[in-house]
Formats: C-alpha cells, structure tokens, sequence
C-alpha cells in the first residue's frame, strides 16, 4: 500500500472511490467529468504548473498489488482563494453593567473569512475494504491522514503559516443536524443534503448571499444546537484524535452548516513537520525483522513522485535507513536516494 | 363594544385635572392596581411624589416647544371624592433619556446562485420614538374600566394637546402594556432579555420603574435579533397587546393612530403612532362660546369631551354635545362650575364617540 | 537580585516604584491606598485564600544587598472576570460578487471579549538604575519576564488553559497614538492618557458603554491608523521579542485604544514552561565557577515562598543542583529541597 | 429664481406623452447628455428599448394597486418635432428588486461612568424606500433646463398621479443625483462605495445602470458605517445634491417634498420624499369642463399644467390658467388639439407656480 499523486490515468479508479464515498462526501460526486476535471487540476499542481495558491494536491492510496486505489485524500494549498470560505467564529461578548450588577459574557457566532489563505487537509477516504479488522495491521486510515504531513514538510516552502481541517458536526438519531435545523435552515431555502452538496462542488456564493450577517447570539438557539457547536460526528472522532495529537486545536471556528469544528494548527507546530527528518536509503537484500504493526512512516522527496508508505523499522544512528527491494519498489527509491521518515 | 353608563357619564361626576401632592395616596393605590404593573408607573411613593412635581412643574412652566415635561393628570370622581385614574403627558418620549424601542425590520436575502429572494425579519434596537410625544402611565380604578370614564381619562390629553400644540411633537405614540400569559410571565422577556439579564420580567420591569429603562436599553446587546430564533410564543407576542388592553388599543386605532413597527424593548407590546392631523378628537374638536342652560332644559344628543381654556387649571370632563343654533355649547350650570367656566368664555369639545376604523396595520 | 512575592511591609518600596513608571503604565498609579489594598490583594493570593480565579500574583524583584525593590511584574489568573475585558479581533471578511467578478477579504475589527478567563503577564517594570549597561550582566528584565512562566509552571492547576500579554501600540513623533486619533477620539470624551489611566485602575465599564460596537472595514481608517494595527511602541520589541521566543504569537487581537498586540499562548505550549524542570538542591562550599553570563533560572516550589534568581549553571545529569550558601540563601532553600530549574 | 419664455411655455409647442418606440434615438442621446450620468437612464440602447416596451406595457396593463410598472414619459417639442426630455414613473420603487438606500441613523453612547451621552451617526443599508412610487430618471436638453419646459417635464408625472392613484403608492420619492466634484469624482463613492468594489464611480454606475442596483447593494457589507470614520469630503456630500440639480431640488421641495434621512447608496445624494396629500401640484390640482375659445380671446393669467384624462394617450402641457366664471377652462384650439380634447371634456389642471417653501430639513 501506498501513497502517490493522483494521476491521469486514474479517472476509473476515482470513480470507484466517488461511489464509494455516499453522502456527507460532497467533494468527490459521482461525476465523471468533474472527477477529470480534478485530476487534471491535481495533476497541474504536482507538476507545478499552476500558482502556488492555487494548487489542489490530491493524492490517492494505491494497491499496488491490486493494481486498485484504496483511498485518497487533499491538501488545498490555500482556501477561500477562488471561493469565499466562511466559517462563524463562536466569540464572546462582554455584557455588564455595574449599576445593574450585571457582569456576564454571551457567547456569539460572527460570520468569518478569517481562515482565507491557510492551507487545509481534506477528502480523506478509504473504501470499506481496505478498512476491516483484518486491515488494521495496515494502518491504510493513519498513511492517509500523516502522509500528507510529510508531503508539507518537505516542501513547507509551498504552503502558508496555518492548516486547517474541517471536521463532519453532530447529527442525531434521524441523521438530521439540529445546528442546521435550528439555525441555516431559517435562511437557506434547500435542504440540509443540497446546501452541503452545492459547497462540496466549490458552489457556494449562496452562502454569502443567504447567511444572516449580523451575529448570532447563541441563548436564542435550541439547547440541542448549542450542544452541536465545536461536536464531532461520531464517526469522525478517531479523524479528529489523529489531527488533536498532531497539535490540530479548535479555536472557536465552527461549519456554518453543521457546527462542526474546524481544527487548525501552524504548519510548523504541527507534530509530524516538526520531528520528520531526512535519511539515506540503503538497499539490503533482506532485512532483519522489525515490528509487527509499522510505527515508521516515509516518503520520498520528489514532488511529481511523491509516495509515501509504512515501514516496520526506522532509520538507524547514522540516518541511514535499509529497505528491500519489495519496499524500495514500492517508493521508487534507489540506494543513495533520500527519504523523509516519521516514528508514530 | 363598549359599554356605558351615561348616567353616570353626562352627569358632572367626574373630571380630568392636573395631579396635585395630595393625590399621592391615590396614584400609589392606581400603580398597585394597574394590571399589568407599568413600568412608567412603578408603585414606589418617591417616584411617585417626583412625579407629581415633575408635573406642576410642567403645567406651570411657559413653554415654546416641547422639552422634558411630563404633564400627569388624574381622573376626579366627584361625588366619592376619590381619585379613581390617572394618565400621563411625555411632551418628548426622550428629552432625558432617549426613548428604546425594538424596530421590526426586514432584510433581504437574495441569492443569485440559487435565484431567490428571502425576507428575513430582525428586531433592531431604535430610539426613533424619542422625538414624539407620548401617552402613557394610564391607570383606573377595575370599577371605572369600560365606562366614558376610560376614554375621558384617555382622551383628554387629547384636549389638552389641542390646546397647547406648541407644548407637543407633531408625532404622538402611545406604547400598550404587552402581551403576558397566564402566569403573568412574558413570553417576549423570556426569549429574549432574559438571556441577557437573567432576571423575570417583574424585576426587570421593577428596576426600569424605578431607575430607567434607557439605562438599561443602552446595555442590550446591540446586534439586530434575527425573529426566526426566538420562541414562537415570543413571536407571537411581538406587537401583541396585554389583553387588559385590547379595547384601549381598538379605542387609540379608531382615534386615528396607527401601528407602528415599534414594539417595547422588554414585552414587546405595540407602539401606536399619529400624527396630530390624523386624530379624531383633534380633527373635530371646536371651540364654542359657552351658555349656560339648567339641566333639565338641556336637549338630549351625543355626549362630548368638553374642556376648559386653561393651563393649570385644566378640566375636562364628558357633556352633553348640546350646540345652540348659533354654536353656542349649552351647558349645565354643575359642569360649567366644574370646568370653571362663565357665560361666554369659550371651551372645547369633541365628540365622545369615535368611528369605528380597522386596524390598519403597519405605520 | 531575585523576584519573591510582594509582602505587605513593600509599600514603601512599591510606592518608589510607582513613583518611577510615569506615563503609560496605569496599573501602578502612585497613590498609596490603592497600591496598599493591591498588596493585600496580591498577598492574599499567594495565600490562597481568595478563589483561584480572582487571583493577582504580584511579584517584586529585590535587590536582597541593598534591601531595595528593583522592579515587579504580576500574573492576573484571569482577566475579565470581574471588570469587563475587550480587544479589537481583527477578522476577515469575505465579500465576494460572481457577477460582478469580485473575489476580496474586507479586514474588519470585531468588538470581542474572547479573552476571557485567560491568565494574563502584565505590569513588568525595572527601575532604571537597574537596567543600565553596568547592569546588564543581571538580566534583571529577563528575570522579571521569566520567573513568572517558572511560578505558572510549578502552580499550573492554578492556571487556565491560555496565558495572555498585552503590548503597548505605536505612537508617532508627537507621542500620540494614531489609531487613537483616527478611532477611539471619535467615541471617548477623554483624551489617551486619561482613557489608559482609567483602564489602568480598572474603571473602564466606559469602554463598553462608549465603544463603537458594530465592526469596524479596517479601509475606514486613515492609513497611519491602519499601520498601527497590531504593531508594538518602539521600546516595548525587546518584550515582544522575549514572548515571541517563548511560543507567544499575535492571532488578531489588538488593543482597543492604541491598536497595539495581544500576544498569546496555551500555557502548556510556552517554550519555559514546557521545558523547565525540577532538580534537588545540593549546597556547596563553593561551587565550580560557571558562564559569566547567568543562563539558568531557578525558582523554589512553594507558593507563600516563592522565589526565583538566576544561576550560573545547570543541574548535573542525576538532576542535582549544587548551590552555594549564598544562592541557597537568596533562593531561601536547603539541601534536599525542590528547584524549577530554566535553561534559557 | 427661474427665468422663464412664457412665450415658449404658453404655446401648444411643448408636450408630455408617454413615450414610444420611435423616441429610442432620442432617448440614447438624452441619456448621454445628463449630467451627471444617470444610473437609472442609462446610455444603452437595448435597456433604454427594453424600458419603452415596459412602459408601454405599464400604461397599457389593467392595474389595480402600484406593482412593478414603469411609466416612461417623453417631453416632445412639435415644433421642432424632437422629443427634447425624458423622465419615468415607477410606481413601486422596489417592486421587483429592492430599492436600497443608506438611511443616517443616530445611536446614542452612553455611559454612566463618565456621565456623557454622546450621539454617533451612521449610515445603515435600508430598501424602506421600495414601497415609495419613484420619481427617476428625468433627462432635458440644456436649451430647456430652467425653463416651465423643466417644471412640465417633471411634474407632468404627479398630473399622471392625480388621475391614476391607485397605480402609486401612498408616498413619493425622488432621488436626486449627488454630490461630484469638479473632476465628476464623487467624494463619497472615493470613501465608501470603492473601498468594497475597488472601481471607480463611474464603473459603477455604469455597472449598476446596466445590470441592477439592487445586486450590487446586496453584496455591500452589512453592518452601518461609521459616520466619523469617513472622509470630511464624504460626510460634506451626504444628502448634497449635485449642483446642477440644485434648482430641480428646490423646486420639489416647493412642491411639497421632504429631505428623508435616506441618501443614495452610491454617491450619496439626496431622497426626498412626500406623501401625496402634501403635494401642491397634487392638492391644488382639479378637474374642469374644456371651452375652447381662440387663443387671442383668451384672458392673460398664470400659466397651468393641464393633463387630459387618457392614459396610453396621456398628455399634459402648460397653458394659461384661464376659468369661466363657471369654472369651465377655457383652451385655445391648439392646445385642445394637442390634448385631443373637444369642448366639454374634462380636463385636469393645477397652477404651475409654486409657494416657496423654505428647506425644512429631514422628514
């Protein structure tokens, strides 16, 4: 298994993820063209062809046995460049009176494009195959979600002082979001699944046009709204612990649909870009037996052949780092080339 | 519709005067009795004693334009010797302090990317209504509520108005006590203020009474509301009378005011506005020279608010709309005493009925 | 020299103080009830006897040989939880037109008390005899700035989740403050000082009541304001660059009157904190001569007792600390006691 | 004041009738030769095609209350046989888009430490003005301005009023250009409006002339602007009007109009507004039998707009003001020509001088 740029002969294997993904995946639709068209740009952006803001790196998990795409996941380099990009920010107001011996804060959601320019990880997915019990020794969800910091850290220079992710909000037993209920869906004349489907497709001028500007004092939602905001999915809180323990924190942005989370570090802060670090490949023949369950993870550092995979065993004293020749492979890496590499 | 009593109400029973001091006893007695309690009437004597010389004050001072008078009248029962109503004059609903309102608002939400066009509603702090002036404070006796003693009591700041325009804004508002439940709570301040101040509605009403409103208005979060996130029972309750009140608002909407889009800041209770033009009993009312006639010889005809020419001496009270072939107002030799006017003197008076006009809505 | 916890016999030596910090520093106004009831409350504190979040540690730097104050400095445990306490966020909005081909961010100035609650650095003063270049081998500035992320270390449960400081803003020639000028003038009927001088003794409910509270298109200021958002007084870089070094970042947050950044951090995040640790006290008869130039600091780990100095060498590799008499004296430890020990 | 050619303004020469098909050409270049270009007149052939089909629709279309039609009315000179003017009719000003404004508001800081209270204005989007029936787009040769031509042009459309109330609203409005310095930069758009869009005036109004004005209100950011924040040259332009509408302000001021607290959102000139029963030509206008006597034999008076009772074939001119003693008017040939009215019709009339009323500031 492992990690390299989309590339253009992929379009069928994308599409196999696209049906895959079902709902609550807006940004990968079951649409052949608008899947060409994001490898394409994805494909521009690995050969570095278009403007550093711009660039939409898109990598997918190989089966390179299989010969199939297990999964994929992003890194936008900057949002909210071609899309506005809104979150509310759950601020806080002071409200006293020293004649009324009133001395509170209220919390209140204002309508934000603070995160404009910061680079974000996203569309992480794994098909169910790749994924069961008998996968787990894989660690196919963690090489999705880490690889990608390797990626950044080799080449931090392309990428701007922050990451965010976006984390799915809380939906109930009906599989409605009472954050949405309670508030977007005042104001947006569509449903829940559409609004998000529109934003998946980058469509979402409509947002700026329909949200309420002014803010949101939070004592006038529901109590099962309020408990919505900064709450994970259910689902999405082992995605979250990953980013948490790479230093990903919530400050206070939320989706404006759901009332997810947006978690955001700097780059350089985070976990895995500060303690990565280069060594040498060397190939063995055989090499001796190192954990059961892989705990190293590296990447090579060529852009257009990114790939990034799990090792059992990491570099020794002297940076230098043995593969086989099955590994060697499956990076494309010759003696002598260099690797970046990650204990976890 | 209403009920009357017009024995009681064409005789010189009762009458409209400016308060004095010793009417304190019964204005404490009216703030207890008002239902719902009056924020502008709180039951609290050294409110209620400024109150009072706030008002000789205001009677007594010349004045050009209007400034921060507050002119309180009371309603005289005669005969029991008992103060049973009174009412209040702001010649500026904010010459102090200014005067906050909720304005209802509506934004436009409209989407090109999806085509269409949304009206969302908010309540936006205002202190518009500052720059009129306002009727208010109005309390009466349970026994007297639904006789001509109300719409005397009412109207005759009306009169007075007629009579000293210079005395008044052009625009005059009239705030209703809100809509409260059965529990006496209000449905608005629970939505809403409640979240910012965390005390019931009676505290907060208290406190506004006895302090001020404005101060408390300025510390009101100051982003619009959106109406979609209040409580239903909340939004139902915008614009929304205390039921006490229903037939006083039909009597100001027949009178020519209108609803505005203002409503109370704690209850959410309708402000009426009109223009002096567009009220009845300033668009009908005349003056006419007096005669005086016994009773008996009087002819029977619609009652009417007659009032004398005076200032601090003021007096209105309800007559027999008895007009002379030559314009001549006939009245009683009991209620020319008791409006303190001669053969000759002219006074004025409006018809006590009102026509009955649907409530128009929005100003 | 070392820092210890004001006591109440310091009012003199706090009214020196006072008398010495002129223009700009408000919370030390030079009258004497008002230092003698910040005393009580300071000692108090360290007491423990008011609640955790009311407290002022206010410390001292003493210069023990001369029985004289040399400076202070203070932790506020939480800020805005008594007088209301407001920043400026400058945020981002999108505004954004596809038919009119607009893709912009607006830089706007949310009214925000989102500080709230935060621990906060603050009233660090050095009497000037002591910070000449003859002095300059004490590092008594960066004792005073420092001892205090030994003291938040030591006592962290006391502490929340963030700390906070807040940097004087830039101002012209003339000494005034432009963002004031083009801003603030407009609302308050009082000049700069007099408005600082307020807030300095705590007095500001003004604020709220005065303070525009719709944001504020940052394009609506003249340009000189503008290029005071965020920047810091000349003189107060050397401060800025010390919190900066210890993970202190400016996310937005400017002061309401001189524009001027609010540095912060989770506490577990600064750099003293995270690194400090304890070793055990060795005394010596005379200890090996370490650098000229002090680079360790040590601080004792009792609250009533604190005290902090700095030391010409580190803990050995066992984690013991050899101390002569006389720094054991200063330090008020004996062998076998506990030290935070720094390398900075 | 105004000069006037009475000969010019007495005769049958100059006309108002709605405009047609054929009027185009004269249209574009109307539109061209206002100064300042107007957003509601572009210079764009197809809009300027698209609005006469509209009004010809507007005046042909059954209406039974104010929706969104647009009368479009043309000022033709028979003699030389060109349409020299232009001006519309919109009887709901926001009725498919939103009409938006910037409305001055004032809120009060006050704070009880400092015991001070001060007033800030702002500047807050609003589209209250929608409800209003617009008076826009009015366009005239230079060699007719400050003639009567100028005065029948634009009053020709409260004649048209007077006859068809129940296609206006209640209230009038009229947006006068604003305030351009000597380069035809607008001090105001330089403050506000480019800081957003980041092009200049003129692109705007070119933009907004061709699309909607409405669109692009809609993206403006939301909250009120701070009036200290803008430039002195910006807060100086704020309900000013553009100098070469000065007499054309002044004259619907005499007319009745008011200054509202609402200004353009692009350059900030001035709304005015009236309600109909304030309007002289409104409340002076009546309706007379038509005597048609030869002009020679018709007395000197003041000169009237005169309005014929049709509507696709609405005309309206200025004539002499000359009654029967039987209240009948009394039309040279010509003019009953021009109206297409024969003897005994009636005819709807109202004086063309003004009272001079004095500016009395904000509504």
């Amino acid at each position: 298994m492992r990690i390299r740029p989309i590339a253009r002969g992929d379009l069928d294997g994308l599409q196999v993820l696209a049906r895959q993904t079902g709902v609550g995946f807006t940004s990968l639709p079951d649409n052949r063209e608008f899947l060409a068209r994001k490898i394409e740009t994805a494909a521009q952006a690995f050969e570095e062809r278009t403007p550093v803001d711009d660039r939409l790196y898109f990598f997918v998990l190989e089966d390179e046995e299989e010969g199939e795409l297990a999964g994929c996941c992003a890194i936008e380099a900057q949002v909210g460049r071609e899309i506005p990009f809104y979150h509310y920010h759950l601020g806080t107001l002071a409200h006293s009176s020293v004649q009324l011996d009133l001395h509170r804060t209220i919390d209140t959601l204002f309508l934000s494009s603070d995160h404009t320019g910061n680079a974000e990880v996203a569309s992480l997915f794994l098909r169910p195959e790749y994924r069961g019990v008998d996968r787990r020794h894989q660690r196919n969800g963690a090489l999705l979600s880490k690889a990608r910091w390797l990626f950044m850290a080799e080449f931090r220079d392309r990428f701007p002082d922050k990451v965010l992710a976006e984390m799915r909000g809380v939906f109930n037993a009906e599989g409605k979001s009472p954050f949405w209920q309670c508030l977007g869906s005042h104001f947006f004349p569509l449903d829940f699944e559409e609004a998000d489907r529109l934003t998946g497709l980058g469509q979402k001028s409509f947002i700026g046009e329909l949200m309420p500007k002014f803010p949101i004092y939070t004592p006038f939602l529901s109590e099962e709204a309020r408990a919505c905001i900064g709450q994970v999915h259910e689902q999405t809180r082992p995605a979250l612990e990953m980013l948490k323990k790479e230093g990903l924190r919530w400050e206070g942005y939320i989706d404006i649909f759901d009332g997810g989370p947006t978690v955001e570090a700097y780059i350089d802060d985070v976990r895995a870009i500060r303690v990565s670090r280069r060594c040498q490949v060397e190939i063995v023949e055989k090499s001796k037996p190192g954990e059961e369950r892989p705990s190293w993870l590296a990447a090579t550092t060529n852009m257009l052949d990114f790939r990034a995979a799990w090792l059992d065993r990491g570099p020794g004293d002297e940076g230098v780092i043995t593969l086989t020749e099955q590994e060697a492979k499956r990076l494309n890496v010759r003696s002598g080339d260099t690797l970046r590499v990650l204990e976890t | 519709m209403r009920e009357r009593t017009p024995q009681a109400s064409l005789t010189a029973v009762l009458m409209v005067r400016p308060a004095r001091h010793t009417d304190l006893p019964a204005l404490e007695r009216l703030a207890e009795v008002a239902i719902p309690r009056l924020t502008n009437l709180p039951a609290h004597r050294d409110r209620l004693e400024e109150r009072i010389s706030r008002s000789n004050d205001a009677f007594r001072r010349e004045v050009e334009f209007p400034g921060d008078e507050h002119y309180t009248f009371v309603l005289e029962d005669r005969e029991r010797q008992t103060v049973v109503g009174t009412a209040t004059l702001r010649a500026l609903a904010g010459a102090r302090d200014a005067y906050y309102t909720y304005r209802q608002e509506t934004l436009i939400h409209a989407s090109q990317q999806l085509n269409v066009r949304r009206e969302v509603q908010t309540l936006a702090l205002s202190h518009e209504v500052s720059d009129a002036t306002l009727l208010c404070a109005l309390s009466l006796d349970p026994g007297y509520q639904g006789t001509s003693a109300e719409s005397l009591l009412r109207r005759s700041r009306l009169m007075f108005i007629a009579q000293y325009p210079e005395r008044f804004a052009e625009m005059l508002a009239v705030a209703f006590p809100g809509f409260l439940d059965a529990q006496g709570e209000s449905p608005f301040w629970n939505s809403v203020g409640r979240h910012f101040f965390v005390r019931n509605y009676e505290e907060i009403n208290h406190i506004a009474g006895v302090r001020s409103k404005s101060f408390i208005a300025e510390v009101m979060p100051q982003f619009p509301l959106y109406l979609p996130l209040l409580t239903s029972q909340a939004r139902a309750a915008i614009g929304r009378e205390h039921p006490q009140h229903e037939r006083a608002l039909a009597e100001m909407l027949a009178e020519g005011f209108q609803r505005s889009r203002h409503v109370d800041i704690f209850d959410a209770g309708p402000v009426v506005k009109g223009e002096r033009f567009r009220l009845e009993t300033l668009r009908r009312a005349s003056w006419h020279p007096v005669r005086i006639r016994p009773e008996e010889s009087l002819p029977d005809t619609e009652p009417a608010l007659v009032a004398n020419q005076k200032r601090e001496d003021f007096r209105c009270v309800v007559a027999p709309y008895a007009l002379s072939p030559t314009g001549q107002l006939m009245l009683s030799p009991e209620h020319a005493e008791v409006l303190g006017v001669e053969e000759g003197r002219a006074i004025l008076a409006a018809p006590l009925d009102l026509p009955t006009a649907p409530d128009k809505g929005e100003l």
